[in-house]
């Protein structure tokens, strides 16, 4: 395990992340011009969407039917669970504990990313690991929106919003750029198939260099952001700071375990958990800042970019790879 | 060359809530709106997006009444949660017919 | 320290006309200009670029006389036939020497 | 005929139009950003040229002379038919029929663009058929700006504009983004030789993957930009909503056509043939908001961007190459 | 609804002296600023940057008397050797207590 | 040395350079979005950082030691001998002389960029050159600011500047975007290693296509902005003409003989004389405009971008490989 953990945390993605947070905490001007950084996330989600839809195609529906149900209940089960936990053990008020629930039962793109290179990575290594499968991007699309609508609503029933429109939201979310991107990606990749992927490929090539090194670039600049919250870390006090590191990793471990009990690979039930750990920062804090008003945007900002999407890269996903080789008996 | 007193009402929020209030400014009346990005610090620091201190600044020339009306919704529904500030200054405009009855 | 009373005169034209516009304000007797993008709306949308509704805003500090001019060579040349707008506030500056004289 | 047209329409680069088309149709607040767009596009022309100028040194004068002549001769036929169209069928203004006609007398880069995927995809289902052209890329700088000339001209003769300074435009449009990436990458291209090329190829890699994947971000955008326009085509009227989709598949048949007989072969004719067929939507638009002001820009944008670029794209190269393979007698 | 009369200071700087007028601002007393970037022309290019004509425009909200210690502050510091110019104009704004006592 | 002349002046990256100015003079309005030309120089810097790291992980500290020593040694040289010039015989203002001097003593990584390429050429014709050090982005690293130091503490120490806050430039300098990326990319490609940088190469690629690609589209910009600065030329009088032209010559000349001096291969030697010879213009002017604010922009910004870059990439980098070949006996 330790070595696992030292490759994952020599490898150029995290030290990239961890570049951008000392540049933030040495008050560096260095920052990734925004549309900068749109555009490499357009590129990443786009690619991401055209590659797992061209291998959707290929992909029985009885096959990805049991892990898509075991996504769709996790985008269901973890703003509930995270909730529950802000709401009654941490005291939080209600538009608190449902916004920052909405952004853990959401998920984020760049740890699905940094899952994926983590279970290639290990893949090299004992390459009698069956390989990640294919179509996980589906399952990234499914687990993006349904958490936020799920906590938001709790959010709605227990608060009264003269301002709160949730058809309004439910359009924003589901137009976010992410969807379009992502889903978009998948039925075009899906509906013009692997040979015409194979062209352009090399382009986006999500398995491969182009994607990793895109990917560097872009943790640089996560590493920045994330870096110009620590300062609130001490604002959103200890209970949160617990949860955001804890329960993440109890999301993930219930992912990861859930992932190989509807036949995922280890590799694919790891990358889940991740997803399932993980917590939203593009497409929940709009939905919530215009939903519940009043929800405290320090406290979800700080919580999933400064304390959860960290400890994923870190330490989680090595964690819920552990777990998933448990779950799968290896 | 007749020139005509107007009000310039400059509003400055953050990103999340550009679209809603240049929606509201038409529906209350404005003919139109401009906006450009911006950046800034003030007493709170609440935008919900991934990059601090980012905000919007939105400019509609309208008449003296009008202005008034916007300020006065811009404050009933954004101040009490959002970073929103908004301010009204005199302006000369010419083709004052463009903005709505004087 | 003594400021002294300038205009200043705010132009928000479609991105086509800027270097001409910034350009007649030099020749009209502008010591300077600053410009920034935008985007917006109003009652005609006829810019003429792939991107509808992005518009340029362009600032210049004159002297009274100047700004009148300036807006009446705006209105001559440009309002019947393309997105333009121009309003003028009154504003307090220093070293006024800067904006030619008074 | 038909599965040549589902294989285009199955194709990435148009699905990712399409997607973008309904991004906005649901009107979701996706967009590229302005300056990735402006980038994609200075890559895509940068390399355009530098391809094509590689390609150039290596073609003998005799080759190109002739379909570059019948370029030119397309330069100056489709704004005079497009203009005469328009005024006296459909009773355009002078300055309205003059204005629409600079931007079917010059040509759209991106159709060029996916014209060439769609030929070089044809050789790959029929080996048979001889490889498109290398120096195509001169024949595009060939046909960008002379077509605006003729119609500006023939606006201005027929008009008076206390504004117009045709020096300026000219000026504007020969040292347009365009003219500068296309010719100066032409030029380079040329003098630093194939050798050369060879050594900067996988990075702009026209022929490949790279500049088939940024095509489909850049068509993604261009959807959007359509998709915001597709509100005006109430408001351009039925006469331009069929000139839009008829005239230009009148210039691609006569195009193609023209091609085959100066000697191109039937995938550079289809090439051709699109050029003719497409409308300018970058170059033409300014030049004729400044020299025409009183031309509608609604009229001209619309029927550019919203009609005849998704027709060519959609349905209109095909036909081209229908063409060129019948005038071929193939 | 009351509204409040305040300065609006505009600072139009080369953008090496971004960071160091904003925080001179909020020392000074200022509650915030707002900054966008722009491009310009004036009389003299000092701009120490690759690409000329670039440069930031700051706006703050202040009462009448901390916009005079600002425009003070700028001409005193900046004016000998930087492309740097300021304005005040009259505005009215909500909830005053926003920048600072009256 | 006139056809290795010929190679250098017939390249992509020289002529791409040459278009920019080209646009510029016929007053084009093209130029590079900001933020895409900040994007590729974030790449260009961060890539060469990561190569060097790794290409550092496996270099003897014996075998750095001395080539770093010489480079140091050049970062104390050049500024003091650049403001000598300026300051006695140039007969300079103080604040001028220092501010001019801090560019020379600083580095454009630019121009090491074109060095390297320049060299690999090279060695493509005469395959018996020893190959380019891998280790050189890390001399380029430790040259980047102390000259600028020096400089500034020479201006400091003979002027009285109100403003001047040397602490808080020394916090810039060693802060900002180049010294984050290039120090940065070292250090992890350092820690990651070989086999890591292999995975994401491709995307950054400093030997290869993408990298000498992405050059080529920074140099068109680069060209404009030179351009741009053309006009200057009359302002900054014959004796800065002069300065801008020789003393680089001077400066790569003692740099490539120190280099074989100290052991570096005639490619290592000539882009270790390319880097002394160049001058700073991204690190350098904002440091010195707000340490010397009476120092003149147009003199420091002029001659370095307008005179010295261009003189190098066209000229300087054929003389310095000669001085290294002579150097080391070939
Ligand atoms: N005194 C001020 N002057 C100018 N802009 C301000 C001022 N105070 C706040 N702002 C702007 O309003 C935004 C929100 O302010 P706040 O709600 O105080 O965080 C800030 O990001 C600034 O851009
Ligand atoms: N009432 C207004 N207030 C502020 N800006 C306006 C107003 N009306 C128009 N504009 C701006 O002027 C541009 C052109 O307006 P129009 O000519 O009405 O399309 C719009 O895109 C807006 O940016
Ligand atoms: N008269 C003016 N009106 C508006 N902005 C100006 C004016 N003069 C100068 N500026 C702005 O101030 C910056 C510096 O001016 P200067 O110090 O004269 O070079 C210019 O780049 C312009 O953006
Ligand atoms: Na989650
Ligand atoms: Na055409
Ligand atoms: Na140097």
């Amino acid at each position: 395990m330790t070595d696992i953990l030292r490759t994952n945390l020599l490898n150029p993605i995290v030290l990239s992340f961890a570049l951008g947070v000392f540049a933030r905490l040495v008050r560096s001007e260095f920052t990734l011009p925004k549309d900068i950084y749109t555009g490499i996330s357009i590129f990443l989600l786009f690619g991401l969407g055209l590659k797992g839809g061209a291998e959707l195609a290929e992909t029985p529906m009885a096959t990805i039917a049991a892990p898509l149900g075991v996504t769709l209940f996790l985008g269901v089960l973890t703003p509930i669970t995270a909730w529950a936990v802000l709401r009654y053990i941490g005291k939080f008020s209600e538009s608190d504990a449902a916004g920052v629930a909405a952004h853990y039962g959401s998920v984020s793109a760049v740890t699905f990313l940094a899952a994926q290179q983590f279970v290639q990575a290990m893949q090299v290594q004992d390459p009698t690991l069956p390989p990640l499968e294919g179509y996980m991007p589906t399952l990234l699309a499914a687990l993006e929106s349904p958490g936020i609508h799920v906590a938001l609503a709790i959010g709605a029933l227990r608060t009264a919003h003269p301002e709160q429109k949730l058809g309004a939201v439910l359009h924003e979310v589901l137009t976010a750029r992410t969807m379009i991107l992502l889903i978009g990606g998948l039925i075009i990749g899906y509906l013009s198939g692997h040979e015409q992927w194979e062209k352009i490929a090399p382009f986006y090539d999500s398995k491969g260099a182009v994607f990793r090194g895109a990917l560097c670039l872009f943790l640089l600049e996560m590493g920045v952001v994330a870096g110009s919250r620590l300062g609130d870390l001490k604002k959103v006090g200890p209970f949160l700071l617990a949860f955001g590191v804890l329960w993440p990793a109890v999301h993930g471990v219930i992912g990861a375990w859930l992932g190989v009990w509807a036949g995922l690979s280890p590799s694919g039930a790891t990358v889940l958990g991740a997803m399932a750990a993980s917590a939203s920062y593009i497409a929940a804090p709009p939905a919530v800042r215009l939903t519940l008003p009043d929800a405290n945007p320090t406290l979800y900002l700080t919580s999933s970019l400064a304390i959860t999407f960290p400890f994923n890269i870190l330490f989680g996903i090595t964690l819920y790879f552990q777990a998933a080789l448990w779950a799968a008996g290896r | 060359m007749d020139t005509t007193s107007r009000s310039l009402v400059t509003i400055i929020c953050e990103p999340v809530l550009e679209q809603k209030i240049e929606d509201d400014l038409l529906r209350l009346g404005a003919t139109g709106y401009t906006a450009n990005e911006g950046r800034g610090r003030g007493s709170a620091e609440r935008h919900a997006g991934e990059i601090p201190g980012v905000n919007v600044r939105i400019e509609t020339i309208t008449d003296a009444a009008l202005a008034v009306k916007i300020l006065a919704h811009i404050q009933e529904h954004y101040f009490a949660h959002y970073s929103v500030i908004a301010w009204v200054s005199e302006v000369q405009v010419i083709r004052a017919s463009k903005y709505g009855p004087a």
